[in-house]
């Protein structure tokens, strides 16, 4: 069989700063259409990786390919413009607008006609409408004001936030850094649904979690991430999730196979 | 004497105020005429003693052969004057002497306070009868008042027959005929503001002293805006060319007019005889600085005070 | 390890069920105190105004001439420059930053215009465009150094602050020119300083001017896209970048918009002013920052309305109209402007406490 | 039986933000020696009920008793010194200040005789020493430095921090909000260890988590919170995973036995 | 939905075999750039250095009387003051605060200490005690206004400014005690200016104090808790108070040393000055801020070292002496003033990004 093109390839990635280095040498692949789950210990480097495919920083060494084609993105937002979409596990929410504000921070609507043409008036009933309807999507039953200040929201509450942005604007890749770390039972399994939903709708997703029962649930393949760089692939309708504990921890070394992936 | 061209410095109180604009023209010209290598340095506000000290500090450490200073604190700059004439190098003040005054080998300036008592005389003689009951308005500098602002506050008070009880502390006079003192920054903002305030607290002010001419045309306009322009006099201080220009537009009353550029000029002169063979510039006859003269400016000339016409003002504005 | 996981096996299986409907509280009904508590709470800007009323009230009990129409009127006459000064500070505070050119803008833009039509004889209109672009241009100068160069806004604007201020020396040679010249030459440069009646109140048009420009910001900040991210990028910059806004591109624009309001300012203040004084509003810069601190935005930008610099700026004006009316010694209005300064404030942040 | 006397006890606190309603009337009691889980939605109000008991906001309504005294904790401080130390969810640490500096915070060590007495010196050595034991004991193996800045760590070594720091110096009561929501697995697994380490020291604890294998696992009682109060107590030798989750995401109503509880 | 617990059941259960070594890497060995890199990254103080180096170097080519002994050490006089006004001044910023009064304080003590041994004969020892027992209390004002009434710094500041100068020209009546006044009836009040000789150079007790100054305060800073809570507080103030610190009394405790430093440097200015001048000064309440954003403090608190601002006040003294040594006009030397700020922390940030 032989595999497509990946949407988003990474080779050969290394970040340093000063004494400590996050990345090692890392590569990175996803697939067109795949939920690809990356798991690893604390300040393994998962998050750097990901930041360095989506231009949150900059590299040292190494390639990043989109479709293919190398790119150098300088910013997130030449990355967004590219069409991937990042959930940072920090969160890149601003603590004083409201949820409207930040959900549509970048991509405003605005009201139709001469007032939104001229004079560009936003159209706030709309995008609070729009923003409540995609809290209510993840089950956010709790927030009792649209126009409340983000920081003014629970830890979870900020996070539905965050995801509910990224799965409303999302058009090629959609990066999610912990999305249910701060997140209840219910509203979990929402964002695993959604997670679902957009695969099916064609888009790959990159998924950052420790919940092992959740990856195993959802992941098309799993990326083991350990010091610094990629150890392995597995699979988690063949692999066990002690198997991918063990990797991950350092309480086993990959076998051949795996490494193939 | 060795080839080397001679090093002179100018230090002001400000670049921002023409008066020393025009002083350092004068010196400009004059140490070009001579072939004298010319530094010139100033405070950054009214008041800042700090930065004329480290240019003294500077000129000293450049080899200067004079120093023309216009200090801002004239009793403290008179330690590092001390060093620098310890040098051997010769300090002249220019415009404000230093006190003690013989801080200085020679003063060359304009009595500031007798500045203030030409125009105070002459609004006295202008008002006549009504001086008695007239109403003052009296528009100051800053509030750390400097001693030009002093001097010619009180020179104006006492040439108007106002007892100004300590002559060194503004604002301590009882005369019922003083409305207030206000601080004008010497902008026309600040004279503007200045004059609606002291209007409002009585409108019926008929004598307005001015610090400079560029307040003295902020309260004109306040005046105008009040419609009051016809009622009150405005006298000042300093005789630059605008300012005299206002005079004879009738803005201004009378002004007194300095001559800064050739106190500058003289004071080259006087550094190049020094360095030459050493001798230092004697003071008038009389005074112990040299005297470069004062004028009232005006085309309303009142009997018993010496004044010079609009015209002759505008030939020497500043010359 | 006990092992506790067959239990739970499908304890998502209830979720179906749950509650879909928004949380909601009973409110009880407030006495009026509450009410006005949470009147406030939802209306910081009105914080600074109660803090207005009360200075007005007390310096009208004060001095009986303070508080006719013709004193209030001429408090705004006085305030309009700093106010608009006020305004484009407040831009560049809401991104976090501070802009010490301000003023130096202004003085410096105000003598080009004067010398450009009485020198040059190039008309008024095109003299104060052209001061508007040198205004877009020393905004740009700050915002390219802030972004490109990523020099703390503090210190770019301390240095542009010496620059332009030499330049405006330079270009002006420290000469005023005179309110008669302008009349004769260039009358349209004092448009703002003309008085026109408004029910006992004489106005000038800076006055209506400076109303306008905190007006149309207002509606920028927040009802525009560009607004908002002003907000955003000085809440936290970094999480405006990962958001996705192009935050140079509009820091950029927050300070060439900042410094063609000063252009704006600069053509007022000939009117205010009467000539064009290279020296008038050296003391602008401080006082621009106060007015926007008083009037409730945060140093560290990102929070407070527009229309709080506004009310600050007049509070301003009304402290120091009211102490010169009071007829207070220079030395002693200098020790009460620091009084009230310390006690508006405070009243402000105590208001803000018991309504939060 | 009767029950002993509650270590910290709450009644009926109330806590408005403007027109949002973040703990309604809520009561509250840890007893001594018991592990105490508080689950509930996102937002539903736990972060703020333990913020209340900790002294971190002063409530509007209702009193709080801690060993049957009644008080009134005006700061963070008060509580601290009173015994009580809490993790908050926002971790409370300082982003530009090294691991170590972040431990010590406010109970720094300084160094003996002369230096330390006199010139209040600190003893950097032996912080660094104590705050790398303490960090590998949580099996953070991947912090490569100890003088790092904390804002440079990932997201679960930031958490690591907090929690390492609350578990070397409580005295009296340890309440941890959310203290495994960053963590990897064998993180976690060494924090839930932990607490029952303290457990056995005497120490009470409470404990919020949306992990209910990890609530259940350890939990002596749990707390259910539903719209800003306690719905009820169950005890999790009885009551099923599922019951919980029915009841705090209001799928289900509480049966009369846990309300008493 | 799909159950996928059960073969996960113990999945946790190979965790006792997990790796239990730190992490580590190999670093390659760097060339002698990648080495300066790795130094400046670890040693940031370092930049401000490097700015000064070059900075000395340029003027030196500029004016040849620049390089003497005699005028290195003339501008370690002239930095002293306002280098230890930058002092006071840093360890306000690194709280997030910032000090407007720091001038205004020295100015008014010095003339406390003036007039208490000029007038009222007091001893001078006496005297400066109670100068700094006065800044001390100035300290306190700003620090409990802060910390109790939650005034912002830059606005309880800028009223005390207000105060403290009113409060310098009422008292010193704005006349300045002459220089023959002091050596007759107090001479050890100009303790400060006294010069000796090292190794060529002529230096003050000033230029002494100030190196002592900064010294005692790295100490504090780095080596005390004290110290560690300044940065805590400065860098995120609500999690210094989560995290057990009593902020409160820290703040106020950062605001009397700073009081008290002004103090010192109000003796320090009396010596410089040679006399007791109440305008003195006037500008050194930005310049000190300037040396200490220079030195690589961030206005936002929290970050950067103390002896940065050592080396900002040096910049400063160097640009302005290098300007006027080299015969600069008045006017030129503001517009210089103003690009050489902005090139200086350009080249700062410059080396900081590279060095990454
Ligand atoms: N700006 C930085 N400066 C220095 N070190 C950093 C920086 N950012 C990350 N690191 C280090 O890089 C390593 C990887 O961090 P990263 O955030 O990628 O881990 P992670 O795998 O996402 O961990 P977690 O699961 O806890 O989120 C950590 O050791 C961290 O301390
Ligand atoms: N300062 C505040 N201003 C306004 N509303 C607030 C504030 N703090 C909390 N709230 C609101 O109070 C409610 C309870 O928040 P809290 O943080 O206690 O929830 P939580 O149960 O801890 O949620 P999570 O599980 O997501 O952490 C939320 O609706 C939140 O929006
Ligand atoms: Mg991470
Ligand atoms: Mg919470």
């Amino acid at each position: 069989m032989t595999k497509p093109t990946p949407v988003l390839m990474g080779r050969g990635i290394v970040k340093r700063y000063g004494r400590v280095t996050a990345i090692d040498h890392s590569d990175f692949d996803l697939y067109p259409g795949e939920i690809l789950a990356v798991i690893g210990d604390n300040g393994a480097g998962k998050s750097s990786l990901i930041k360095a495919v989506s231009g949150a920083i900059v590299p040292d060494e190494g390639e990043i390919r989109l479709n293919g084609e190398p790119v150098r993105f300088a910013s997130p937002i030449e990355a967004r413009d590219a069409g991937i979409e990042t959930v940072y596990q920090q969160l890149a929410l601003s603590p004083a607008l409201s949820i409207a504000d930040n959900m549509f921070l970048g991509r405003e609507i605005r009201k139709p006609g001469f007032l939104g043409t001229y004079l560009r008036m936003l159209d706030r009933a709309e995008m609070e409408r729009i923003a409540r309807e995609k809290l209510n999507e993840l089950g956010l039953m709790t927030i009792q004001s649209i126009t409340q200040a983000v920081e003014t929201l629970s830890g979870g509450q900020r996070q539905g936030v965050a995801v509910a942005r990224a799965a409303a604007f999302g058009s090629k890749v959609i990066i999610l850094d912990e999305p249910t770390a701060a997140l209840g039972v219910k509203e979990s399994r929402k964002v695993l649904e959604l997670i679902q939903d957009v695969r099916s709708r064609g888009l790959p997703i990159v998924l950052i979690s420790h919940n092992m029962p959740h990856v195993f649930e959802i992941a098309d393949r799993i990326h083991v991430h350990r010091l610094g760089k990629r150890l392995c692939v597995i699979d988690p309708k063949q692999a066990a999730m002690s198997d991918a504990v063990a990797l991950m921890t350092g309480a086993k070394a990959p076998e051949r196979s795996m490494e193939a992936a | 004497q060795d080839g080397q061209p001679i090093k002179a410095c100018l230090v002001t109180k400000t670049d921002i105020n023409p008066f020393f604009v025009k002083m350092k023209e004068g010196a400009s010209q004059k140490a070009q005429e001579l072939g004298v290598e010319l530094s010139t340095y100033a405070g950054k506000v009214d008041g800042d003693h700090e930065t004329q000290v480290q240019a003294i500090e500077s000129c000293i450490a450049a080899g200067a052969k004079g120093i023309l200073l216009t200090a801002s604190d004239t009793k403290a700059i008179t330690d590092v004057v001390r060093q620098a004439r310890d040098q051997g190098i010769l300090v002249i003040a220019l415009d404000t002497p230093l006190e003690p005054i013989d801080a200085a080998d020679a003063t060359f300036a304009t009595d500031n306070f007798k500045a203030g008592e030409l125009i105070g005389q002459w609004a006295r003689a202008k008002l006549g009868a009504e001086a008695e009951n007239a109403k003052i308005a009296m528009l100051d500098l800053t509030p750390s008042a400097p001693s030009v602002d002093v001097l010619r506050d009180q020179g104006f008070l006492s040439g108007f027959g106002v007892d100004v009880k300590d002559a060194n502390v503004i604002g301590d006079e009882e005369d019922p005929r003083v409305v207030g003192h206000e601080v004008t920054n010497g902008n026309e903002e600040g004279g503007r503001t200045a004059m609606e305030s002291l209007l409002q607290r009585d409108s019926g002010i008929n004598l307005v002293y001015t610090i400079n001419e560029p307040a003295a045309a902020g309260a004109y306009e306040a005046l105008n805006s009040f419609g009051l322009a016809d009622q009150a006099v405005i006298v000042s201080v300093d005789g630059g060319c605008p300012g005299v220009e206002n005079v004879k537009a009738g803005v201004i009353g009378a002004t007194s007019q300095q001559y800064p550029l050739q106190m500058a000029s003289q004071g080259i002169e006087a550094i190049v005889a020094f360095a030459k063979d050493g001798t230092k510039p004697q003071s008038s006859e009389g005074l112990d600085f040299v005297n470069t003269g004062v004028n009232l400016v005006t085309d309303d000339a009142q009997e018993g005070v010496p004044s010079i016409s609009v015209q002759e003002g505008l030939d020497r504005c500043w010359g | 390890m006990s092992e506790t996981t067959g239990k739970g096996a499908d304890y998502e299986a209830s979720l179906k069920d749950s509650d879909t409907s928004v949380a909601a509280f009973e409110h009880k009904s407030r006495g009026p105190l509450g009410t006005a508590q949470h009147f406030l709470h939802g209306n910081p800007t009105m914080v600074p105004v109660i803090v207005l009323v009360m200075s007005v009230v007390a310096f009208g009990l004060v001095s009986p001439n303070f508080f006719s129409a013709f004193n209030l009127s001429l408090i705004m006459q006085q305030v309009a420059i700093v106010g608009i000064l006020a305004a484009a500070q407040s831009l560049v505070i809401l991104t976090a930053g501070i802009d010490l050119s301000v003023a130096a803008v202004m003085m410096m833009i105000s003598v080009i215009m004067g010398r450009l039509s009485v020198e040059l004889g190039i008309p008024v209109p095109l003299a104060v465009l052209i001061g508007f672009a040198c205004g877009a241009c020393t905004g740009l100068l700050n915002g390219l150094l802030v972004t490109k160069i990523k020099l703390p806004p503090f210190i770019t604007t301390l240095g542009t602050w010496n620059i332009f201020l030499a330049l405006n020396y330079y270009l002006s040679n420290r000469e005023t020119i005179r309110s008669q010249t302008l009349d004769a030459e260039a009358p349209l440069l004092k448009l703002f300083g003309e008085r026109f009646n408004l029910g006992g109140a004489v106005l000038t048009w800076g006055v209506v001017l400076m109303v306008v420009i905190f007006a149309v910001l207002w509606f920028i900040l927040n009802r525009t896209a560009f607004g908002r991210h002003i907000y955003a990028i000085g809440d936290d910059k970094e999480a405006a970048d990962l958001s996705g806004i192009r935050t140079d591109r509009t820091l950029i624009g927050v300070y060439v918009l900042s410094g063609v309001i000063c252009a704006v300012a600069a053509w007022a203040s000939i009117g205010r002013v009467g000539s064009v004084s290279p020296t008038s509003f050296f003391e602008a810069n401080l006082e621009s920052i106060t007015a926007v601190v008083i009037g409730g935005i945060s140093l560290f930008g990102g929070r407070g309305s527009i229309l709080g610099p506004l009310i600050g700026a007049i509070i301003v004006g009304v402290f120091n109209s009211g102490l010169r009316l009071a007829g207070v010694d220079v030395l002693w209005q200098l020790f009460a402007t620091g009084w009230l300064i310390i006690v508006a404030v405070a009243i402000d942040q105590w208001i803000r406490r018991i309504s939060a």
